[in-house]
């Protein structure tokens, strides 16, 4: 199939790209123009993705824009169904999160500073998500870690620079193992374009250790910034950074370009036939499963609420990485369909999070007693978002569960539904408490600090608004979930799976 | 470290230094190196010494940039600042002044021998040059007030004078046939000597200017 | 060169000049001297070349010849700039010498 | 005798017009900014044309005034040597703009314009050498125009460590030169290209090779013979630390690998290269911890180079790695030049607007307050560690891909810890800038250095798509032993 206006790609990194590196230069004042730009770059971002979505599942079209970088090594960006996903939710949430930031930061040193890294943010998360090939993937992947880094520093605390130096420490070296890997994998075969079933089986058995070391050095490069078991504890630790950085950077665009990238690893450069037939894929799911685990206890024993979203994160990524490494369809569905459900609900929560501590002061679980009662509108989007967390139908993090499950029977191996059970039954440990006690219960003691007391509305509605569009996203998600253009749908649309059946045609990779 | 080791350790690897050099010296072939080309190559340039033609057409790209050197070493001892006060006092008394008063026309005069017999035997711009400086700083020494030297503009002319001319002579060649740092073919012994008598005016300046070791006049910094 | 036994001495002394400038060089302090060392280097790396150029029978080549007439003008012109820079740290240093120990900003 | 082809045509007007410039900026200090204006700005094109040429037309070897050598001096015009006179002409054509903002148009600093021409032609000069005697006349220019440039400012510092450079810097041309002796008295040639089809494994060539690489390494500042370069960078005013840093010490570094792949490749034991490679591996991590360890901006910035310095050395390893293995590290070369003339000029600016003081601690208020400098120190500083959208990004990538094609997969182990070691100190020297607080911009710096200093960070990104092409330029080498 001829590829298409790769000129489109490249424009959709332009629409943060640009706005990003002039707001740089803008004086802290130039309040208008900053937003007029942040938010003209939000909006032409999505319907560019919009019309990418209709080109790709209307029309069969293939976009495709290449550079060379040296001889054999291309920087390519390419438009398939499986970038389109996490493209789309990076754009959609990135609109939402701008006018969020817009209104938390009301007031606030820097802006400008901040707007920009995060426009910068933005555009390494889609270049991730168009990446037509490892090199490029790499590149951007490490252009995130370099515009996330000052965000997580913003707030310019002794506690935020610690942060921020164990962010690089882990970033960084997770980097470099990735660059390495990238490298030997270019050498041992060439630097080819994502394609579905992989590239390498050719290469097996001669390289068979080659490729199993690389295997581990790309899902260990790819593992740091998806905060798999040993290399997530940067994670807790970067919720330092202002509520709309935690949202959507820690919450979607660095967790999920990592298990992004595992997902183009597993799918699309190894190939599910050959990671099975490596035995890679078992290991992979025993890690999944462990930090699912983990990270749900560790949220358990979390008084901070942002520290416990943290947590539910690590947990909650690995869902992706579980459904990936079930190496069959349905799995595989209900993994990537995770990495959409996962990002909206997490958002939601954020955003209720920043809400609660904008607005009551409340940074602990314990502080939340009787908040319904001042900010119903909130708890509400945040009890919708933690139901969907825990799976309860039928939210968003239902169909993912059951998806997953139905993975794990196809597979053969049923008892990860037990795990599923058991991760359910943590999250409603830790999720259902605050929101009990947020309904039911009373204010302990008087609010830290108040504001907005007697205004119409229960806080600012910059601040209102995108909490409640995310927390309605995530219960659409769940409740149309067979429309075409739902997550479910599309995942669907991927896999060349009608949604709700079983495995009757398994493409294994992207691209219909 | 210290400065005993230092100079065990630095004694201890000179010694071998020296061992090595000369049993390497020692296993060397004797062969003519370039004499033979040289000597084929002498009826096509306009000198008859080897040594000035090596210098000044064979290497001649050798010699610009040596005189380069001199000149950069100039510029750089400049801007290094003034020199406040002639590095030796003057000598009271006639005797010293009378000897000089003959000696300095006796040392320009063999200087510019010097410079014209290189063409033929040994001499040449690097020893005229250099008994004209002699000359120079007996000058300097001598005179019992500041020096009055030539205005900045007259000085930094002189100096670049050898350097200018050589490098014009050698981008003529460009147009002219021969190349860059190429004599058109009869023009050889002329140019040389130009080149010559220009770089030993300005080498002669330059060593006495180096001998001051600093600007010999004011400037803004100055104060 | 066993049978031009005629340079051997100038090789030799050339050599001996060679180390000596450099053991100078790297362990005396003192500028003045250091600067000496180098000048004494240089005279053995010319003797060295002239010898080379001094071994067959015959002419003696005339390249090195003009190679050591350049060297030593380089080496006038670096010496020069030493001293001129020597001049300069003498009031500053309080003497000739330079400070031990690793220069650290 | 025979007429002058065009490459030599090229090749000679990259000698004429900087020398002419240097001259005229002697004679006439006045107008010195608008003559190295002019001259850089005809060289830079030169250079362009320079590599065209070798582009189209291949390398070329061709002798000066017609005598061919032995008699003669040839020059080289191939990939390596249009290569790197690219990379002096693009860092010297941004040093010039900064200058302009930089130098005083007060008579005395003036003579900052001519002394910089000198050493612009002394090093085209020594790029485009095909002659071992040749080399050292232009060594020894580079040094002293060096020396000069290092004691501009007059300080106490600045003098103190322009001596100790230059003694550095003599006694390596000394060594040299006795390499030249020991090869004169061995081969009876001076010529490059002769002198490697006479090769040969003799005691005299060995300690050639030995006092001729030891004399360039001090110059070039390979860990241990470094400690001169630190203060001499450190000291010297900020176009002139540019220079230094991007320019001089690689110019040691390319007569060192230029011999190597000629006289002395019958000497390249893969003993003798991995001990080159490990020196410059020891340097790496020596700069890059005296680096993390420095408080002020210039002392880190310049122990930087002591740092990347060591990469380049991989060259020699690498030139057993396979044909065109060295090649990795002469793109290496344009990548650190940039990334380290552009930060140099970031701590000029910075250094200026904070009154002359450079603790990392102070200048971070400035950084806050002057956003295009920082945004070009940040991404110096990136192209420096190595990430993407930089040129250094390609140039590490380069070198890792060349290590384990190589199969010598230690070396890539050795230039991932030392990228993470980089990243440490540049993030430390980015971090302050972060911290809360109003910030302060400073005294004026004119607009046009900051401009000039950001242009130089987007070229560094920019060149992050020369890879091929470089690649290519550097490949039109002929090389006849280890590394063709």
């Amino acid at each position: 199939m001829e590829a298409q206006g790769g000129y489109m790609l490249v424009a959709i990194l332009l629409t943060s790209l640009a706005p990003g590196v002039t707001i740089f230069f803008l004086r802290e004042e130039q309040f208008a123009l900053r937003t007029f730009l942040n938010m003209a770059g939000a909006v032409f971002k999505v319907v560019l993705v919009v019309a990418l979505l209709v080109g790709v599942y209307r029309e069969g079209y293939t976009y495709r824009f290449s550079v060379t970088l040296l001889p054999g090594i291309d920087l390519v960006l390419a438009a398939d169904a499986l970038s389109l996903l996490f493209a789309s939710l990076s754009a959609t949430l990135w609109l939402v999160t701008t006018v969020y930031a817009i209104g938390y930061l009301e007031g606030s040193p820097r802006r400008s500073r901040f707007f920009g890294f995060f426009s910068l943010c933005v555009s390494a998360t889609v270049g991730i998500a168009f990446s037509g090939n490892l090199v490029t993937m790499l590149i951007f992947y490490e252009m995130l870690t370099l515009a996330t880094w000052p965000l997580v520093l913003h707030r310019g605390t002794p506690e935020s620079f610690r942060a921020g130096r164990i962010y690089l420490a882990y970033t960084l070296f997770g980097g470099s193992v990735l660059l390495a890997a990238v490298v030997w994998l270019t050498v041992l075969a060439g630097s080819r374009d994502f394609t579905a079933d992989g590239y390498l089986s050719a290469l097996y058995p001669e390289h068979g250790t080659a490729l199993t070391a690389l295997f581990v050095l790309l899902i260990a490069g790819f593992g740091v910034k998806a905060a798999l078991l040993p290399l997530h504890s940067w994670l807790p630790r970067a919720m330092v950074a202002p509520a709309p950085v935690s949202a959507l950077l820690h919450a979607v665009a660095v967790v999920k370009a990592g298990a992004f990238g595992i997902v183009r690893v597993v799918h699309d450069v190894y190939g599910i036939p050959l990671a099975v037939e490596m035995g890679v894929m078992r290991p992979l799911m025993w890690l999944a499963i462990a930090t699912i685990v983990y990270g749900s206890v560790r949220a358990l024993f979390s008084q901070d609420l942002k520290r416990r979203l943290a947590f539910s994160t690590v947990s909650q990524v690995s869902y992706i990485v579980l459904g990936v490494s079930l190496a069959g369809p349905l799995g595989a569905m209900g993994g990537l369909v995770h990495l959409v459900h996962q990002g909206v609900m997490k958002i939601t929560l954020f955003f209720c999070a920043g809400n609660f501590a904008e607005t009551l002061g409340i940074h602990r679980t314990g502080e939340m007693g009787g908040v319904g009662r001042r900010m119903p509108w909130t708890l509400a989007a945040f009890t919708l978002a933690g139901l969907g967390m825990i799976g309860v139908p039928p939210m968003a993090g239902f169909i993912t569960k059951w998806y997953l499950g139905l993975g794990a029977l196809e597979s053969g191996q049923g008892w990860v539904i037990a795990v599923l059970v058991i991760s359910s039954l943590l999250n409603a440990a830790y999720f259902l408490p605050p929101i009990l006690i947020g309904w039911f219960g009373c204010p302990a003691a008087p609010w830290d600090r108040e504001r907005f007391r007697g205004h119409r509305l229960e806080t600012h509605w910059m601040l209102l608004l995108p909490t409640l569009m995310v927390a309605l996203l995530a219960l659409g998600m769940g409740l149309l979930a067979s429309a075409p253009y739902s997550p479910l749908g599309w995942v669907s649309f991927i896999f060349g799976v009608a949604p709700g059946h079983g495995s009757e045609g398994f493409a294994g990779g992207a691209g219909p | 470290m210290n400065p005993r080791p230092l100079s065990l350790l630095s004694g201890g690897l000179s010694a071998l230094l020296a061992l090595l050099l000369v049993s390497a010296l020692w296993d060397t072939p004797v062969h003519e190196g370039v004499s033979a080309s040289v000597a084929g190559a002498m009826g096509h340039t306009g000198v008859a010494h080897p040594v000035t033609a090596v210098l000044l057409d064979f290497r001649a790209y050798d010699t610009l940039l040596e005189m380069a050197v001199v000149l950069l070493a100039v510029l750089a001892t400049w801007s290094l600042g003034r020199c406040d006060t002639l590095p030796a006092r003057p000598v009271q008394g006639p005797v010293m002044r009378g000897g000089l008063r003959h000696l300095i026309p006796l040392a320009v005069l063999t200087g510019g021998y010097l410079i014209w017999a290189g063409g033929a035997g040994s001499g040449g711009a690097f020893q005229g040059g250099a008994v004209l400086a002699a000359s120079g700083v007996m000058w300097v020494l001598a005179w019992p007030r500041r020096p009055d030297l030539p205005a900045p503009l007259g000085l930094r002319v002189g100096v670049t004078l050898g350097v200018a001319v050589f490098l014009a002579i050698g981008v003529a060649g460009l147009p002219l046939g021969p190349g860059f740092m190429g004599y058109p073919p009869g023009w050889s012994y002329g140019l040389i000597l130009t080149v010559e008598t220009a770089a030993a005016c300005s080498i002669a300046l330059s060593l006495v200017l180096l001998f001051l070791g600093g600007r010999p006049w004011r400037d803004a910094e100055d104060g | 060169m066993a049978e031009s036994l005629h340079a051997w001495p100038f090789f030799g002394s050339g050599v001996l000049l060679f180390v000596l400038g450099l053991h100078a060089l790297v362990t005396r302090p003192h500028l003045l001297i250091k600067v000496l060392a180098f000048n004494v280097m240089g005279s053995g790396t010319f003797m060295v070349l002239l010898s080379a150029a001094a071994r067959g029978s015959g002419e003696p080549d005339p390249v090195p010849q003009a190679l050591v007439i350049t060297g030593i003008v380089v080496a006038v012109s670096a010496t020069a700039v030493a001293l001129a820079l020597m001049l300069r740290l003498y009031p500053i240093l309080g003497g000739a010498g330079l400070p031990p120990g690793p220069p650290e900003d | 005798m025979e007429g002058m082809s065009d490459g030599l045509t090229w090749a000679a007007w990259l000698l004429i017009v900087p020398l002419a410039g240097a001259l005229l900026a002697g004679v006439w200090p006045r107008a010195g900014r608008w003559i190295a204006l002019a001259t850089s700005v005809l060289v830079a094109l030169l250079a362009l044309g320079a590599a065209a040429q070798v582009w189209t037309q291949g390398p070329q070897v061709v002798s000066l005034g017609g005598w061919v050598p032995p008699l003669g001096i040839g020059l080289r015009l191939d990939g390596l040597a249009a290569f790197m006179l690219l990379v002096a002409a693009l860092v010297g054509l941004f040093v010039g703009g900064y200058s302009l903002g930089y130098i005083p148009r007060d008579g005395h600093g003036e003579r900052f314009w001519a002394l910089w021409l000198w050493l612009w032609a002394a090093l085209n000069a020594l790029f485009l050498s095909g002659d071992v005697f040749n080399l050292y006349v232009t060594l020894e220019l580079v040094v002293l125009a060096s020396t000069a440039l290092v004691a501009l400012s007059g300080g106490a510092a600045a003098l103190l460590a322009a001596m100790r450079y230059l003694m550095v810097g003599l006694l390596g041309s000394m060594a040299y030169l006795m390499g030249v002796a020991l090869l004169y008295t061995q081969h009876g040639v001076l010529d490059l290209g002769l002198l490697a089809q006479r090769g040969g494994e003799g005691t005299a060539m060995m300690l050639a090779a030995t006092l001729m690489s030891v004399g360039l390494m001090a110059k070039a500042a390979l860990f241990p013979l470094h400690v001169w370069l630190p203060p001499a960078h450190g000291s010297a005013p900020a176009p002139a630390s540019a220079l230094l840093s991007a320019l001089v010490v690689k110019g040691a570094f390319y007569i060192l690998l230029r011999l190597w792949l000629t006289v002395f490749q019958d000497l390249a034991h893969p003993g003798v290269m991995q001990l080159l490679g490990g020196m410059g591996m020891l340097a790496v991590f020596w700069g890059g911890f005296m680096s993390l360890s420095a408080d002020r901006l210039k002392p880190l910035v310049a122990y930087s180079t002591v740092a990347q310095v060591g990469y380049l050395f991989l060259a020699f390893p690498f030139l057993l790695a396979g044909p065109g293995g060295w090649h990795a590290a002469v793109f290496l070369v344009a990548a650190h030049a940039t990334a380290k003339a552009c930060l140099f000029m970031a701590a000029g600016n910075l250094q200026e607007a904070n009154g002359g003081d450079d603790r990392l601690a102070s200048v971070a208020e400035v950084m806050r307050a002057r956003p295009l400098t920082s945004f070009a120190l940040g991404i110096a500083g990136a192209s420096l560690v190595g990430l993407p959208f930089t040129v250094g990004f390609v140039a590490k990538w380069i070198l890792l891909q060349t290590a384990i094609t190589s199969g010598a997969a230690f070396w890539a182990v050795g230039v991932v810890a030392g990228g993470l070691l980089t990243g440490a100190y540049v993030f430390r020297l980015l971090g302050p800038a972060f911290r809360p607080g109003p910030g302060r911009s400073g005294r004026p710096v004119p607009v046009l250095r900051e401009g000039v200093t950001l242009a130089l960070a987007l070229v560094c990104v920019l060149l992050g798509f020369a890879g091929s092409a470089g690649l290519r330029l550097i490949a039109a080498t002929p090389v006849a032993g280890p590394g063709g």
